[in-house]
């Protein structure tokens, strides 16, 4: 088990947006978080990577507990994330992106790199090798000089992907990577997803409901903030009170 | 590594051909003057440009280093050299103070705390009397002077000013090439994609912050022992402004943005002063405010990414694609 | 109703749409469909004035607005409802219903109340949160929101880029639902969609968009028969 | 010592109500155009400069008042024209820029047609000053004031009770949205400014006859409104006005009670808190941030 | 690493930038010559026309260029036209430091300037190496002392110090013994300050209060609450228009009564327009400028004074003030030396440094190898304003 959440409860103003939430996330599966709009998923993953702190509730990662951790140190842990609205560096390249993401890779700091000694040469060598080999195996290389901003949507969704592996984290939180994506995109994105397995465990925000059931080992279901639901796709699709407040009748057949 | 390498060349026999051909210290002082306002412009091209960071205080820095300077050696007489140390590491400890709590402020809001910052600090060298001379500032500074050799010409301290800001331009040439070069570079374009790659933003500003307050303390110890005269009036919020409108003219998160920024901004007033009498007879200054003010404002709405753009223009860049669509 | 004959825009160097030419009836409801970047959010942009043509006119009820800005575009009957939503999040909902008026605000302000009335009728869910900002909507909220903005402009054409983005299964068909209620009232609609499934289930008629251009147009049955674009746009394992 | 007090507090209201008209100018502008518009003070000097040429051909004040407000309205709207308009979705610090520039423009202008000679504006009512409690009170100070008060009052109808200050807000909010709707934010640009200029000479005209006017007082007045409008929370309209307020009676106390090098300092210092512990000013209210 | 290879295309624009600054700035030393073939004078002039002290510097460099037409119109100097260059140094030291080197460069004899105190400092380094003379147009007394470290460098306005023992002296016959002094604060108002602290000691006078405000203050209540409060007999204020103005108009709307005694810097008829009316009762000492048509006929100065009236009049249609004053003393008395020197910077500050009872605007100066500036208390009188008019005090 890589991630626990206990007890997660975060308050806007008197109200709860997230309230008691728990559930995990073993190594190597990739866990969907679904719920209707304003459900405190997003909220929820800003807790899990540190830009909020909860009110209460305990982030048990790799066996430590993370609150009060910034996000840098969370990415440090290993935990990174991607953007519903896209955060790409646009205007950087393709290829500087995926470096900065590497950002934990490297060592130099601000006046090392002021004047470069050859042995740290090296390091800048190392990091652009592997981030070349990242874009090459997402078929990105090719565009690897042009700017972030202007990549086709489709390709901005991938490119941030890759940002996030970069690091090598051991759990990435990815919110919404479909939206936008047409069908056969978001085909290519679900196949992606489930070769990341090997690689890094994931939680996934996501409306959906095709990728979600072929990707995820396990769906957590949030309604006003609160898990009305957990366990396998099949269990999730079939649950009344699922279907009620999220999927409609609908997408019950699908 | 090629291209720094060229780039230094460039500079040195730019520097090398000047010192050997001008005889004019008018020239020399000017371009004295050009260095060491794109020393702070380098700094402040840093933090603007790369960390995202705006700075409406830098000339509080900027005298810092002056003060430092002319009071180490005119008063406790620290050899000059000593002085110059000193008045480029006091301020970068006065940054390392105030910036954590500072940066944590998003631009406008650090916009006015930077600038009532370099207010306070011209109070106090205007209020601190028994240390900065008041108002009469402080006079009588030495030449800044290694062992016997003095720089007590034009033409030395051009030299040395520009070789200063030759070495600075390649430092900061592989910073923005390098891991912590990307960084910054992150933070601006959306500060929680870097944190969560890792970046520290916060450390990293500061980082950012204290290194432009170093060479603004490195331009106000030099410009302490070339004019040898210093008071308050140099260093107002007025100077702050002028430095954060070389910046932006010549173009941010650019390597020749800075020099090309101090250098347009020196070089107009000189220009307007001499040649607005031949366009305007009897013209006082009063025309070359104005100009320079049009200037300024035809810069910004026609060409608001800073003079060093100019070179991108047949850069077929699809970049532009995504300006169209909506900014909220 | 909508006739666009030829028309090309240009980003910066990218051309994004390339002579397009296209017909929308009155009173139906016409699905676009198309990769990231075909297209067809540029097209609804110029249509309704946000981006300048470079060539070709744009005729609506016989009159052209080719190049006039969206401004004037809404005061004559087109209303987009952009991909973004674009609400006023820090305004009332009342607020952001009454702004939708803009236009014919001067004619008849009483008539507006009734007009809020009936759009919230369209949708309930609104009702009770007209004094809230509508920065603190749901996503799907907001969406309804800006629908029933888009619909104070009392538009008869009305334009939507990729309405279900971000929203939940359950909200995407309550909003396709109001559609076609929508359409059934006598108001013409162009959707833009990602979400095929639902978005075929409502159309009259399909078009197909690549790369700038049109590639097909036809029935939702022509389109889901044709085999090339079943696999481009509708998935090979699915459906 | 209550009449000194008195006397202070007099003194504060006097200077305060300049700054609170500096400041709400300043943050109106903000409001409408997202423009933090340096050239403020300028439009303030040059308002009062028009008046003094005004009132140097014999005019009476009671046309020199609207004349100048009006030239001065003009002046507005043209430089929006010339410069704002042009430089459509330019950034922030752009902006920024660009207002300085027009600063230092109209700050040369102001040279050229004025020279650099101080000039003064008759009071609006004739008289000496009023004593109340021991402590004198210029009664020009109460026009400044009554000034703020309805520039305050105009501004709170206009957003909260008008539909036309709706559709203001609206374009402030979202851009794209207001077009969509309808709403030309080109125009209300414009207007924004030429009621910038308008409201600049307004409080130009009236402080005249206090602070003297000269060709180069336009940036420190701006400063000033600035810090009155931070002291504010930037975007708050009556918190302008209380932070102008608060600016001036805080000087007046500081440098009559503690000392008169320290009051800038003071102030700046009350700024920086500000910006540091409350930023959205000292009468907002506290927002959890969201993301 | 592509940006990079873009900005290349910079490196023409960075040299043409260059290039243009060379040509503008000049190098070239080439005289012009007049009709007779005589080679012409250079003369610098680095004045504050622009920023923060151009009230001071406009009326400078229209006496200036008036003093040189007027000049030339006579044949110049032993036959030698003038050429007199006046630059702008926007009232900041490094843009004076940078104007002068400039002037240098085009080979002037000697510069007058500048019209404040700060830039004047921060050109005498530049004068003292290069070996120009240098006469100031500004008042404090730091620009000439020592003289062993200045001796390139003269100035014409009366020391702080004449001004201070001539209200010393008034207090002290008023049997005033407690004062609070304001100060503008800035160099001018710093300098103030700090001589009349000395010079009270000496003669047994108290300040009982000492306050400061800023230029562009707008209000002086408050500094005047605590003055009123200090049970001072008399105040005294070093400040200049605007400034001086509001405050006097602030004094007088408190009611104070106590006599207010202001320093030279207010002696232009801009101070009494601006307090409109409250002016009325002030003290202070100014040189005879203001009250030349009160002094007597047989006053040495007279002649003079009412010559540069007349001119000055004549030509921009306003009265002079003191500010243009010393910019005629500082042009005379370079045209006398050089008229006796010839084209030799050398021997130039060497006859400056003898000048001998030269009558000048601000007075009769007598120059010598320890006082560079050569004025004496008599080169200031006391006067009132009473109905808006300065009053000469017997």
């Amino acid at each position: 088990m890589i991630l626990k959440l206990n007890e997660i409860t975060k308050y806007f103003g008197g109200i709860a947006a997230v309230e008691d939430v728990e559930f995990e996330v073993k190594e190597g599966n990739i866990v969907a978080l679904i719920g209707p709009n304003g459900a405190g998923k997003t909220t929820l993953f800003n807790i899990i990577t540190g830009a909020l702190s909860p009110n209460q509730g305990s982030i048990i990662y790799k066996g430590k507990d993370m609150i009060g951790n910034k996000p840098f140190q969370m990415a440090s842990a290993g935990i990174t994330r991607t953007f519903q609205n896209l955060q790409l560096f646009g205007g950087m390249t393709v290829l500087e992106n995926i470096m900065a993401g590497a950002y934990l890779r490297g060592k130099k700091g601000f006046l090392q790199s002021f004047y470069t000694l050859p042995r740290k040469c090296s390091e800048e060598k190392r990091i652009r090798t592997e981030a070349l080999f990242l874009l090459e195996e997402i078929g990105l290389a090719e565009m690897a000089e042009l700017p972030a901003a202007a990549l086709p949507f489709g390709k901005q969704r991938l490119l941030e992907i890759v940002r996030a592996l970069a690091s090598e984290p051991s759990l990435i939180l990815f919110d919404e990577p479909a939206a936008g994506l047409n069908i056969v995109e978001t085909e290519t994105l679900t196949n992606y997803l489930k070769h990341l397995k090997k690689r890094t465990s994931m939680i996934l925000i996501e409306h959906d409901m095709e990728t979600i059931m072929e990707a995820a080992d396990r769906i957590v279901v949030l309604d006003f903030g609160r898990v009305i639901a957990q366990g396998t796709p099949a269990e999730i699709q079939v649950n009344p009170e699922v279907i009620k407040a999220y999927l409609g009748e609908d997408e019950q057949i699908a | 590594m090629k291209k720094t390498t060229i780039f230094g060349i460039i500079i040195l026999l730019f520097i090398l051909i000047v010192s050997l051909v001008v005889k004019s210290n008018y020239l020399f002082s000017i371009l004295i003057i050009i260095g060491l306002y794109a020393i702070i412009v380098q700094g402040l091209g840093i933090l603007m440009g790369y960390a995202g960071q705006v700075s409406f205080g830098h000339a509080a820095f900027y005298g810092l280093g002056a003060y430092t300077a002319a009071i180490l050696t005119t008063r406790y007489h620290w050899p000059t050299i000593a002085a110059l140390l000193a008045a480029i590491i006091l301020p970068g400890t006065i940054a390392a103070l105030i910036g954590r709590q500072t940066l944590k402020l998003r631009e406008l809001y650090l916009a006015l705390a930077t600038l009532g910052f370099g207010i306070l600090v011209f109070i106090a060298f205007n209020e601190g009397r028994e240390f900065t001379g008041g108002p009469s500032g402080i006079s009588s500074i030495p030449f800044l002077n290694i062992g016997s050799f003095a720089f007590d010409s034009d033409r030395k301290f051009f030299v040395l000013v520009w070789a200063v800001l030759a070495l600075l331009l390649l430092g900061i040439n592989n910073l923005v090439h390098s891991r912590t070069g990307r960084a910054l570079r992150a933070i601006r374009e959306s500060e929680y994609a870097a944190e969560n790659a890792g970046i520290d933003s916060a450390s990293l500003k500061l980082q950012a912050f204290i290194f432009s307050a170093l060479l603004a303390g490195l331009a106000g110890g030099l410009y302490a022992f070339y004019i040898t005269f210093i008071s308050p009036a140099a260093f107002s919020y007025h100077a702050s402004i002028e430095f954060v409108l070389m910046a932006v003219v010549g173009g941010l998160g650019t390597f020749w943005g800075p020099l090309l920024g101090a250098a347009v901004i020196v070089a107009l007033s000189e220009i307007l002063r001499e040649v607005v009498p031949l366009l305007i007879p009897g013209a006082g200054g009063e025309y070359q405010i104005i100009i320079y003010g049009i200037i300024l404002i035809l810069l910004m709405v026609y060409k608001p990414e800073g003079l060093s753009s100019l070179g991108a223009v047949f850069d077929r860049s699809p970049k532009r694609a995504e300006q169209n669509t909506n900014k909220q | 109703m909508l006739r666009i004959k030829n028309l090309s825009v240009y980003y910066g160097y990218v051309h994004a749409i390339k002579d397009i030419s296209l017909e929308v009836k009155e009173g139906e409801l016409l699905v676009i469909l198309g990769a990231n970047g075909a297209g067809k959010s540029t097209l609804l942009g110029t249509a309704a004035g946000l981006i300048k043509p470079a060539a070709g006119e744009i005729l609506f009820n016989n009159k052209a607005v080719t190049g006039q800005t969206s401004e004037q575009i809404v005061s004559k009957g087109i209303s987009l409802i952009p991909e973004k939503r674009e609400i006023f999040t820090t305004l009332t909902v009342l607020d952001n219903l009454l702004l939708g008026a803009f236009h014919r605000y001067r004619k008849n302000k009483e008539g507006l109340k009734n007009d809020i009335k009936e759009i919230l009728g369209i949708f309930p869910a609104l009702k009770g949160r007209e004094r809230d900002l509508a920065g603190s909507l749901s996503g799907g909220l907001q969406q309804m929101l800006a629908i029933g903005r888009g619909l104070m402009s009392r538009p008869a054409l009305l334009l939507l880029d990729e309405p279900s983005v971000g929203l939940a299964p359950l909200i995407v068909q309550e909003i396709m639902a109001i559609l076609v209620n929508l359409k059934k009232t006598g108001v013409t609609i162009v959707l833009v969609e990602q979400n095929t499934k639902s978005a075929l289930k409502v159309a009259d008629s399909v078009l197909v968009m690549e790369r700038g251009g049109i590639t097909h147009r036809g029935s939702p049955l022509e389109i889901t028969a044709n085999s090339s674009i079943q696999e481009a746009y509708l998935g090979r394992a699915r459906s | 010592m209550g009449e000194q007090l008195l006397q202070l507090l007099f003194s504060g209201l006097t200077v305060g109500s300049i700054y609170s008209l500096m400041g709400l100018s300043i943050v109106s502008l903000f409001n409408i155009t997202g423009i933090l518009n340096l050239a403020q003070g300028e439009f303030v000097v040059i308002g009062a400069l028009i008046a003094v040429s005004l009132c140097s051909i014999g005019m009476p004040m009671i046309v020199v008042f609207p004349v100048s407000i009006l030239l001065a309205a003009l002046l507005g709207g043209l430089i929006e024209r010339l410069t704002i308009n042009r430089a459509r979705g330019a950034s922030n610090l752009n902006m920024l820029i660009i207002t300085i520039g027009i600063s230092i423009s109209l700050r040369g202008l102001a040279l050229l047609i004025w020279g650099t000679d101080t000039y003064s504006l008759p009071a609006f009512t004739k008289g000496g000053p009023l004593f109340l409690g021991g402590a004198a009170l210029n009664p020009q100070s109460i026009w400044i004031f009554a000034l703020a008060v309805v520039n305050f009052a105009g501004m709170y109808l206009f957003f909260e009770h008008t539909y036309w200050g709706k559709a203001v807000k609206a374009s402030v909010n979202n851009r794209t949205g207001a077009r969509l709707q309808g709403i030309n934010p080109h125009t209300i640009s414009l207007l924004a400014f030429v009621t910038a200029g308008g409201l600049g000479a307004a409080a130009g005209v009236s402080i005249g006859p206090i602070t003297m006017v000269t060709y180069d007082m336009g940036f420190m007045l701006g400063v000033k409104g600035f810090v009155a409008a931070a002291i504010g929370g930037l975007s708050n309209v009556s918190g302008a006005v209380i932070g102008g307020l608060f600016l001036g009676i805080l000087e007046a106390f500081s440098s009559g009670l503690i000392s008169s090098s320290l009051k800038d300092a003071i102030s700046i210092i009350i700024l920086i808190l500000v910006l540091l512990f409350r930023p959205e000013g000292i009468i907002g209210a506290k927002r959890e941030r969201k993301i | 690493m592509k940006k990079s290879i873009k900005s290349w295309k910079f490196i023409p624009c960075l040299v043409l930038l260059l290039a243009l600054s060379l040509i503008v700035g000049g190098c070239g030393t080439n005289s012009q010559t007049d009709a007779a073939g005589k080679e012409a004078y250079k003369i610098g002039a680095v004045i504050d026309i622009s920023g923060n002290s151009s009230s001071l510097g406009v009326p400078e460099r229209d006496t200036l260029k008036m003093m040189e037409e007027q000049l030339n119109a006579k044949g110049g100097i032993n036959g030698h036209p003038v050429e007199l260059e006046i630059l702008d140094n926007k009232s900041t030291e490094q843009e004076a430091v940078t104007a002068v080197k400039g002037l240098i460069d085009k080979g002037v004899l000697a510069v007058i300037g500048c019209s404040s105190s700060g830039p004047s400092m921060a050109m005498i380094p530049t004068v003292q190496n290069a070996k120009i003379p240098m006469i100031s147009l500004a008042a404090a007394s730091s620009i000439v002392e020592p003289v062993s470290e200045r001796q390139w460098v003269f100035k014409t306005p009366q020391s702080d110090i004449v001004m201070v023992n001539k209200i010393i002296g008034y207090l002290q016959s008023n049997n005033l013994q407690k004062v609070a002094f304001m100060s503008m604060n800035n160099s001018y108002g710093d300098g103030g300050k700090k001589t009349f602290a000395v010079a009270a000691k000496e003669s047994n006078i108290t300040i009982v209060a000492e306050e400061k405000f800023a230029a562009d203050d707008k209000d002086m209540t408050p500094q005047l609450t605590r003055v009123k409060a200090s049970g001072s007999q008399a105040v005294i204020v070093w400040a200049i228009p605007p400034s001086a103005s509001i405050l006097t108009k602030n004094f007088k709307d408190m009611g104070l009564t106590i006599p207010l005694i202001h320093s030279h810097g207010v002696g232009n008829q801009n101070f009494i327009d601006l307090a409109q009316g409250a002016a009325d009762g002030v003290i202070l000492p100014i040189g005879k400028l203001a009250v030349a048509d009160q002094i007597s006929a047989d006053d040495p100065q007279k002649k003079v004074l009412d010559n540069y009236i007349t001119d000055y009049t004549k030509k921009y249609n306003s009265a002079p003030n003191s500010f243009g004053g010393y910019a005629v003393d500082a042009f005379n008395l370079l045209v006398n030396a050089i008229e006796k020197a010839g084209a030799d910077r050398t021997a130039i500050r060497d006859q400056l440094e003898k000048t001998q009872g030269y009558t000048g605007i601000s007075g009769i100066f007598n120059m010598s190898a320890q006082d560079h500036n050569g004025l004496k208390p008599d080169s200031a009188v006391m006067v009132r304003i009473e109905n808006g008019k300065w009053k000469l005090i017997k």
